[in-house]
């Protein structure tokens, strides 16, 4: 059983807290806290090893080299996959739009549908679409249940031999549910198309493990999971790395090119990293990971989930409050308060120290199915507590229209 | 500035009446109006404000979307404020209002209701919210006046 | 004048230097040390401000968002710009992706020319070789000098009325000369084309003024000015990014999309920043300008220069030292030593605690024109000092063949 | 093993004779022969390897291209070992070498001139350069092989 005790004390953010600045963060599908770990290792770089990588010049840059592709064995660790198959990208945002330009509008041609859905993050459906326009594919969407779930049931209706691709998240950061991607995989190969999964929300919340589930690409952040902003990672099938067209050009990812614009490309995973890259935020990554495998992913997984449902139960009986998705598996509770607009609501709680997020959350289209345009969004990390929870009933049980007016006028 | 206009609790009413009832709160057919469509970067608000000019007057304005109680009353008031003035009338309720989200100065003859915003400066993170259907109407005026 | 000796106690990596490591680092062209300030800066945001940016729905987000912008605003300020024409990136070779993307990509067409030279970096002329490939527009290059500069007469002799768009690096990563990029910028203007400027390696190190120089484009990366890696600029003048093409579509840059594929882009700059950025390393861009701005760009510049005609005048009385570059103005030194490979000699060069790079440093079609395979670079910045050249000069005085094999294979 | 081959001295020397002195060194027009192009990912070698296999025999092999004393002074010796060899032969040299590298293992019958090299397992950063003409045989062994 996990200490959330002794694991505050890791957080200089935590620290604060517990130090008593009154402070509540529930904005951790938005980014997540910085372990002291991860901070020591992005200053590390800073102080004892800031030179460039990729090169055995000199020791330093050959030592840091070697750190940096052992944050590579680590996420292959991670993600149980192999290292040649871990892109570093600056971001789940930048995986995505790889995967939709070196793939997607590679490979797919007019007549081939795209199935996904209308509970994806903008990052994810966006540069679909954009593929979908230039290759003439079109979109589909998976029919979700009233609360917004993806069932296998639905997956099956909507599949057919037309679809080449199929692109989900495998927790939306919306509703939370978590999505069978194992069986969603098993289907999709039945048809012979590939799937892309957003691992944005999944990935630092439950065991990822890409060969069980047989997925052929995920991408995800850092940031959501501990480390650093500005890298990311795009997990692909080698063979499909290997067809696939550069999204970036430059230096590194080229072994040599003339004057005549003969480019030789080298093998991914560097085929795909063009740049000095993001050097201090992939060393933060590593000491990200271990903090987390430390901690134990289903220990996680479990502890979130319970938190969760300890939030759900005691909304439940605020008269004033409507839960979209008490059933989700995940710690996303998303809320409003009866005739009171989220971001007045989400206002409204920061005034009590609160940090949540109002919003569409980047899935616009979800409107439509949730039939609400707007919600307040709270999720939880492990090292988040009952009594952080207590603080959120607590404030949403005395709120008033009238206070979320004074808030912005007084 | 009248006792009416200075007490907080009348500024929450007017809001609430306003947020709870909005003014002018439908969209026209009408090709002949301005439309602006305003989404806001850092909050979730998204209107559209409509606006009818004939020959120099605001015969008609109207709005429609979703937004937090700020930006659906303040626009709300506005719409009151400035159907049948001229376009110069709304230009200097738009920048008395403005005078008064930045602290510096407070018209209430021109501003009336729209008083009941005169501390949202304070709260930087609303700043947004109070002024999205005014910079819709600035900018529907700024395109009528380089269509003349 | 500027007091290297004080400057020093602001970089980590100086102070243990000074403190006896014997270390010497002259790889500045490839990324820089760090002040002090600059790793506060990161820290803090995961020590104090670890949230998400661009909300409003609670007082840390929303200071977070500004501190962020404001970053935006120094750059303007340190370029002469204007704050929307300041797009964040990943780094330089992102920016020269996403105008070869957004731009070139787009408004090129058959017939057309790129103008260029052959002594741009990799991640300059890719992208530019893949946009000409799409659009059937051809690429030419500039003649360089002997010393493979770049004079203004050769660029009139290249221009015609064909030109497009001219692309070159204001100074070059392997040669250093300063090219003439304001008069440049005019005779391009003069044909009707627009002028993209590879800042990559003369932001750090020269004062640059983008409204009196007038070019339309500007990339660089901040970790080759005192910043963190992760974090890159384009600049561009705003009536030409308002009808560019994004690069990345995703959470940020998108207003607001429906089902049908109805995307409404922000406005510039935003529309170009699709996704989570990197925040730290944004905050730490700014606490890297405002230092430079502190020690002065014309200080900078001039010192640089002044330790570069050092280096000139001791190197050029070794008679087993081929210098490449003595007229460059800018503090890189390219050189090989007489019938030793380049990274041997860089490999004795770190026996001796010396940090500098061999290679074709990513300029690989340069090859041509200064007719070497392979060559040494040392390139200094403003916290070197003349001892460390003198170190320098001494290795490659005793340097021999023998050593070089014998340090491999002891 | 004989004191020849345990003298640093000596060993420097074989490297500067095949550093300056590369033998096959020169490419084939010939489209029978396998062809690798290797270019090093942390150093700036780029080596062209050419290798003609008749019957299971390496009959020519030669290789050009820029490299620093330890990449070409390796492949030079790797060819004068592997020529006229069989595929077998020539594998069996391959890995012994390896294994020197790794500093596990010094095979000199096979390695022959080599052993110049039975040091370089320590430089981390040379370990490339060491094996860069070795990695094209092998690409090109198994290419032949797979073709079979
Ligand atoms: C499901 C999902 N996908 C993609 C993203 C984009 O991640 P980032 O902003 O780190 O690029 C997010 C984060 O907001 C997300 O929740
Ligand atoms: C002239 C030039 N352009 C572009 C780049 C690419 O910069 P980055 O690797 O930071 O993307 C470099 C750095 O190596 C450079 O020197």
């Amino acid at each position: 059983m996990l200490n959330v005790k002794e694991i505050r004390k890791d957080f200089p953010m935590c620290v604060k807290q517990d130090a008593g600045n009154g402070k509540v963060y529930l904005d951790n599908a938005a980014t997540t806290f910085k372990p002291y770990s991860v901070i020591e290792a992005v200053t590390r770089y800073y102080t004892d090893e800031s030179v460039n990588i990729h090169r055995g010049d000199y020791d330093l840059s050959y030592q840091v080299s070697d750190e940096y592709e052992q944050t590579r064995k680590t996420v292959a660790r991670f993600l149980n996959c192999e290292e040649r198959e871990v892109i570093f990208t600056s971001g789940a945002s930048a995986s995505l739009n790889l995967f939709a330009y070196g793939w997607a509008q590679k490979f797919l041609k007019k007549g081939d549908v795209i199935l996904s859905s209308e509970a994806e993050h903008a990052s994810n459906i966006l540069p679909l679409m954009k593929a979908a326009e230039l290759t003439g594919a079109t979109i589909e969407y998976i029919p979700l249940t009233e609360e917004g779930e993806l069932t296998i049931e639905a997956f099956k209706g909507a599949m057919h031999d037309k679809v080449k691709l199929v692109s989900i998240a495998h927790i939306s950061n919306v509703l939370g549910f978590v999505h069978p991607i194992k069986e969603l995989t098993k289907i999709t190969h039945e048809y012979g198309a590939i799937i892309s999964v957003d691992g944005a929300q999944s990935v630092p919340h439950i065991k990822t493990d890409v060969k069980d589930w047989d997925i052929d690409f995920l991408s995800f952040s850092a940031h959501k999971m501990l480390g650093p902003t500005g890298v990311g990672v795009l997990f692909g099938k080698y063979a499909l790395l290997d067809q696939m067209d550069a999204f970036m050009l430059g230096g590194g990812n080229n072994a040599r090119f003339d004057i005549c614009g003969n480019i030789q490309l080298k093998n991914p995973p560097f085929k795909f990293e063009a740049g000095t890259p993001a050097i201090e935020a992939v060393l933060g990554l590593k000491a990200a990971i271990l903090y987390l495998e430390k901690v134990g992913m289903d220990e996680i997984e479990a502890y979130e989930h319970e938190l969760k449902t300890y939030a759900v139960s005691q909304l439940k009986d605020l008269k004033n409050v409507i839960l979209y998705n008490p059933h989700a598996g995940t710690g996303i509770i998303t809320f409003n308060v009866e005739g009171i607009f989220a971001q007045d609501t989400a206002i409204y709680l920061n005034s009590k120290g609160l940090m949540v997020r109002a919003g569409n959350h980047c899935a616009k289209i979800l409107v439509e199915v949730i039939k609400t345009s707007e919600t307040v969004r709270a999720s939880v990390s492990f090292y988040n507590t009952k009594e952080e929870v207590d603080r959120l009933v607590d404030a949403l049980r005395t709120i008033t229209l009238e206070q979320c007016i004074d808030l912005s006028i007084m | 500035m009248s006792d009416y206009l200075k007490d907080p609790q009348i500024h929450r009413e007017i809001i609430m009446d306003h947020y709870q009832h909005p003014r002018n709160h439908h969209l026209s057919d009408d090709k002949t109006y301005h439309k602006a469509h305003m989404a806001s970067e850092s909050c979730i608000d998204d209107l559209t404000v409509m606006m009818k000019i004939d020959k120099g007057l605001i015969s008609d304005v109207c709005f429609d979307g979703v937004g937090c109680t700020i930006s659906t009353a303040s626009t709300s008031i506005l719409t009151d404020l400035i159907k049948g003035k001229t376009l110069e009338e709304a230009k200097s309720i738009i920048n008395s209002y403005y005078a008064m989200i930045d602290l510096k100065e407070l018209n209430e003859d021109l501003l009336q209701e729209a008083v009941a915003f005169q501390n949202v400066g304070k709260q930087a993170n609303r700043i947004k919210c109070a002024t999205i259907g005014f910079k819709a109407i600035e900018q529907m005026i700024k395109e009528e006046e380089t269509h003349d």
